[in-house]
């Protein structure tokens, strides 16, 4: 896989990379104030994953790290909802207790504060980082079969 | 006939029109990568319907950080607008990565060709 | 042959879904806003009340549909398995197979 | 912290299995022997909580459980119907039994069956996700939650079915499988649009109270029935059930039987619940009917043409579906007559005692060909024979399978069959006449089968098959055994499991 592109490409992305990834985590650590959420940050960290890719032809043999990811971030969203059990899974126990996201809000139209929600942004966090586990495996796997190995010009015949 | 109310259903109109071209390129067209375009027209449409459903008359976007208005559109069919999205997302990259095999195998993605099944 | 049928069902399939569309309730006027209306502005159990959300849909999203949410990540889950799954490389072990 | 796992079961019977197909990549990077523990383990707690919930569901009832709810009330009332609600009545009881029952026999099967492959993490964990969207689709009380268990189902099965990525016509059988369940899935979401557009509920009883039978109504119900028919591989959109069952994986088929008939509890649930009486019952099942006559009369005629072994099943798996029909659209069209409803109910109980039968004696079936095709490496009929000589205990299963599917009396196919025809010969005498036509067409496409597969001489090219291994012969002995349980037992599983199910339908007068 020695395929790549030329210089000023692969420096201009590494550049753009770093306020890709911080727009991303804007994105999802302000999904309970904003537009915004856990799938739409974790698909804008996934199109950092993309240059990547095309600028530099490869991302490593980091399957089953992006796997990992994936599935710790499932499971630990799966563990919160299942801590709200106390009264029914997907309880909300967090919100206005003070603690972690814990803080109350007024009612009606505020400017936002970002220590609010309880599970809510938890659960964001936790979404985004298996989105964007997902969708980098997807764009991964996906060029690998594609432009990747038609690179090296390797054909697998049935 | 109230032609008033047939105008106010313009925009479900448009979702059927559109979702009717989605099926017309899934039955019709023998390239798998069509095929697939043509179901995420249908997905586009299926979400165009979804949001349209949440609008109210005049009201603004259900996010109380600095609104202008706590008069506000109905959240529910917008979050079932994003599942929705999501879930075409995933749909539509495991099709592609069956037409890839498939072409892996067959060397062909014309529907034509991608009959062995039934002998 | 086989097509014109098949023209003459989506025809017959549009009109179907045309009346549907115009059965339906005037655009942006809905009748029936029970439900939104509790997200919204529920004085115990709204969004902001119990959640502590500003953006309503998010609560929607995570919470009052949070297994919604927990199947459609599960989707996203399912499709990267099986895009690993069908894009991993051809080799059988061993001589037998079904 | 006092949690009562009573009430939360149903919670659990969907959380656990998820839990642990997301472990299972992490897992697997540690040992391979532990990812296999936990795909085991998280098969069985499942079944512990089914039972609990089943257990509650027989002796006290049923319940709704509130997602994130203040409080779990007996019933649900006011603002918990805006939330998702799970229902455990005889309804999700039954079917999640069904599930489980297939579910560890299939895992018992698979742990030998795939150990040549590669990719099992993937297989553990698309299994888990599987069954953990049928149960959702199942348990759920929400229009659109059960669409999202829809497709958790139809991807984990088209991945699977797509498993032996080796194999072109693998590949090609998911495509079609996939492409289509997802345009049906498409259509169902569109409803959803109409019945959330003009009512503003997602909920089955909230929707089910505005209902009243406008033209609306009508037209999201056509597409909700067409939609699940499809799903439950009744004719009109039958094609795509014998490349799906015949390419996947002999354990996956087994299962796979048991996901599709998730779309006739969701049917049966739609139809009966969410309209009932607000539309024309006799109409809508005739048309439920004429759709399970045409199933069980093309299902078998195609079956008989077949040359491949697990084809052949397939293309019966769509008659079988046919009965299930016909008995619960003969429910649906004497619906609200009292003067029929007591042959009304006994078709009903017909109908859905025979799913149950049918996702036993099916797997099984399937179970047998899977060991069939890999102990010779042949799936065409005509080049198998003299099987009995090695395979002995597959031949038995495989008698009992197909005795059990002809409907030959002891056993449990009859048993349900004898209650379709009694009720619908009252109906209908015409409607009882072909279906015991149809199992005739069975018994004989099932007797040229054995002969060509076990009888006649020991084969110069099969003579060195031996016995199937023993974890494959435990999975299917778990399904024969249940089916020999029923075919001991039919009065008894009826009035347990069957008749929770036709009352959590409404159908009492």
């Amino acid at each position: 896989m020695n395929w790549k592109m030329s210089r000023i490409v692969r420096t201009v992305t590494n550049f753009l990379i770093v306020p890709i990834i911080v727009y991303g985590i804007y994105l999802v650590l302000h999904g309970h104030l904003t537009p915004g959420g856990g799938f739409q940050g974790g698909a804008v960290i996934a199109s950092s994953t993309a240059l990547l890719i095309i600028a530099y032809g490869t991302l490593g043999e980091h399957e089953k790290d992006l796997s990992s990811v994936e599935a710790l971030g499932l499971t630990l969203f799966i563990l919160i909802a299942l801590l709200g059990i106390g009264t029914t899974m997907f309880y909300n126990f967090l919100a206005g207790a003070g603690g972690v996201f814990g803080g109350t809000i007024p009612e009606g139209i505020n400017p936002g504060y970002i220590n609010t929600g309880g599970t809510v942004p938890l659960m964001n966090i936790f979404v985004g980082l298996e989105v964007t586990a997902a969708l980098s495996l997807i764009i991964w796997m996906m060029s690998k079969e594609t432009f990747v190995i038609n690179s090296e010009k390797k054909e697998v015949k049935d | 006939m109230n032609w008033e109310a047939i105008l106010m259903t313009i925009p479900y109109m448009t979702v059927v029109i559109l979702f009717m071209i989605g099926l017309f390129t899934v039955l019709f067209k023998k390239n798998l990568i069509k095929i697939i375009m043509g179901i995420a027209i249908m997905q586009n449409a299926a979400n165009l319907f979804l949001v349209s459903l949440a609008y109210r008359r005049g009201e603004y976007a259900p996010i109380f950080t600095s609104a202008e208005s706590t008069e506000m559109v109905m959240p529910t069919a917008h979050a079932l607008t994003l599942t929705s999205i999501v879930i075409g997302l995933a749909t539509t990259a495991l099709l592609l990565s069956f037409v890839i095999m498939i072409k892996k195998h067959y060397g062909s993605i014309n529907t034509d060709d991608v009959r062995r099944c039934k002998e | 042959m086989r097509k014109p049928i098949a023209v003459l069902a989506l025809l017959i399939l549009f009109v179907f879904l045309a009346m549907g569309a115009i059965e339906m309730r005037p655009f942006g006027e809905p009748e029936e806003t029970e439900m939104d209306d509790y997200f919204l502005y529920d004085e115990e159990e709204g969004s902001q009340a119990h959640n502590h959300v500003n953006n309503v849909v998010t609560a929607v999203l995570f919470d009052y549909r949070g297994l919604d949410t927990l199947g459609e990540a599960t989707i996203l889950f399912a499709a990267v398995s099986g895009v690993l799954t069908v894009l991993r490389e051809l080799k059988k072990e061993g001589g037998k197979d079904d | 912290m006092n949690i009562d796992i009573v009430q939360h079961s149903p919670a659990l019977i969907l959380a656990v299995p998820l839990l642990f197909a997301f472990l299972t990549p992490i897992v697997a990077r540690i040992s391979e022997k532990g990812r296999d523990a936990i795909f085991f383990l998280g098969l069985f707690i499942m079944a512990f909580f089914v039972s609990v919930m089943a257990y509650e569901v027989y002796t006290v009832g049923g319940w709704s459980y509130v997602f994130g709810g203040g409080t779990v009330t007996p019933n649900g009332t006011g603002s918990s119907f805006f939330r998702i609600l799970f229902v455990a009545d005889g309804i999700s009881a039954m079917a999640s039994i069904t599930l489980t029952i297939s579910a560890i026999g299939a895992a018992i099967y698979s742990y030998k069956f795939m150990e040549h492959d590669t990719g099992l993490n993937k297989f553990n964990t698309l299994f888990l996700l599987m069954i953990a969207g049928v149960n959702g689709m199942v348990l759920t009380g929400d229009l659109f939650n059960l669409f999202v268990w829809f497709e958790v189902a139809s991807v984990s099965s088209a991945a699977l079915i797509a498993f032996k990525n080796y194999e072109g016509e693998a590949v090609e059988a998911a495509l079609k499988y996939m492409i289509l369940s997802v345009v049906a899935g498409l259509f169902f979401l569109l409803s959803i649009g109409f019945l959330y557009g003009q009512y503003g509920v997602l909920n089955f009883q909230l929707l089910a109270e505005n209902i009243t039978g406008t033209n609306l109504d009508k037209i999201a119900l056509t597409i909700l029935v067409v939609v699940l028919a499809l799903k439950a591989g009744a004719v009109p959109l039958h094609f795509i059930i014998p490349d799906a069952y015949s390419m996947a994986p002999g354990s996956v088929t087994a299962v796979l039987v048991v996901a599709s008939q998730a779309g006739l509890w969701v049917l049966f649930r739609v139809v009966f619940t969410l309209y009932g009486l607000a539309v024309n019952t006799f109409t809508l099942g005739w048309i439920v009917i004429v759709l399970g006559i045409l199933s069980m009369f093309i299902g078998v005629t195609m079956a008989l043409v077949q040359k491949t072994v697990k084809r052949l099943m397939a293309y019966h798996a769509i008659s079988q579906t046919g009965y299930m029909l016909l008995g619960v659209g003969v429910g649906l069209a004497v619906l609200g007559q009292p003067e029929m409803d007591i042959y009304g109910r006994l078709a009903m109980e017909g109908g859905i005692f025979h799913i149950i039968n049918h996702a036993m004696y099916k797997g099984l079936l399937f179970m047998t060909a899977g060991v069939i095709i890999y102990e010779t490496g042949k799936r065409k009929l005509d080049e198998l024979g003299g099987l009995g000589h090695s395979m002995k205990w597959t031949m038995v299963f495989f008698m009992i399978g197909a005795l059990a599917i002809a409907g030959i009396p002891p056993f449990n196919g009859f048993a349900s069959k004898l209650m379709i025809y009694k009720s619908v010969y009252s109906f209908n005498p015409l409607l009882s006449i072909i279906a015991m036509v149809v199992s005739i067409l069975t018994l004989a496409s099932f007797v040229k089968v054995f002969h060509s597969i076990f009888m006649g001489p020991k084969d110069e090219s099969v003579s060195k098959t031996t016995e199937a291994p023993k974890p494959m012969l435990l999975g299917m002995a778990i399904l024969a055994g249940v089916v020999i349980l029923f075919s001991l037992f039919p009065g008894l599983v009826v009035s347990t499991i069957v008749e929770p199910a036709v009352e959590a339908l409404g159908v009492i007068v």
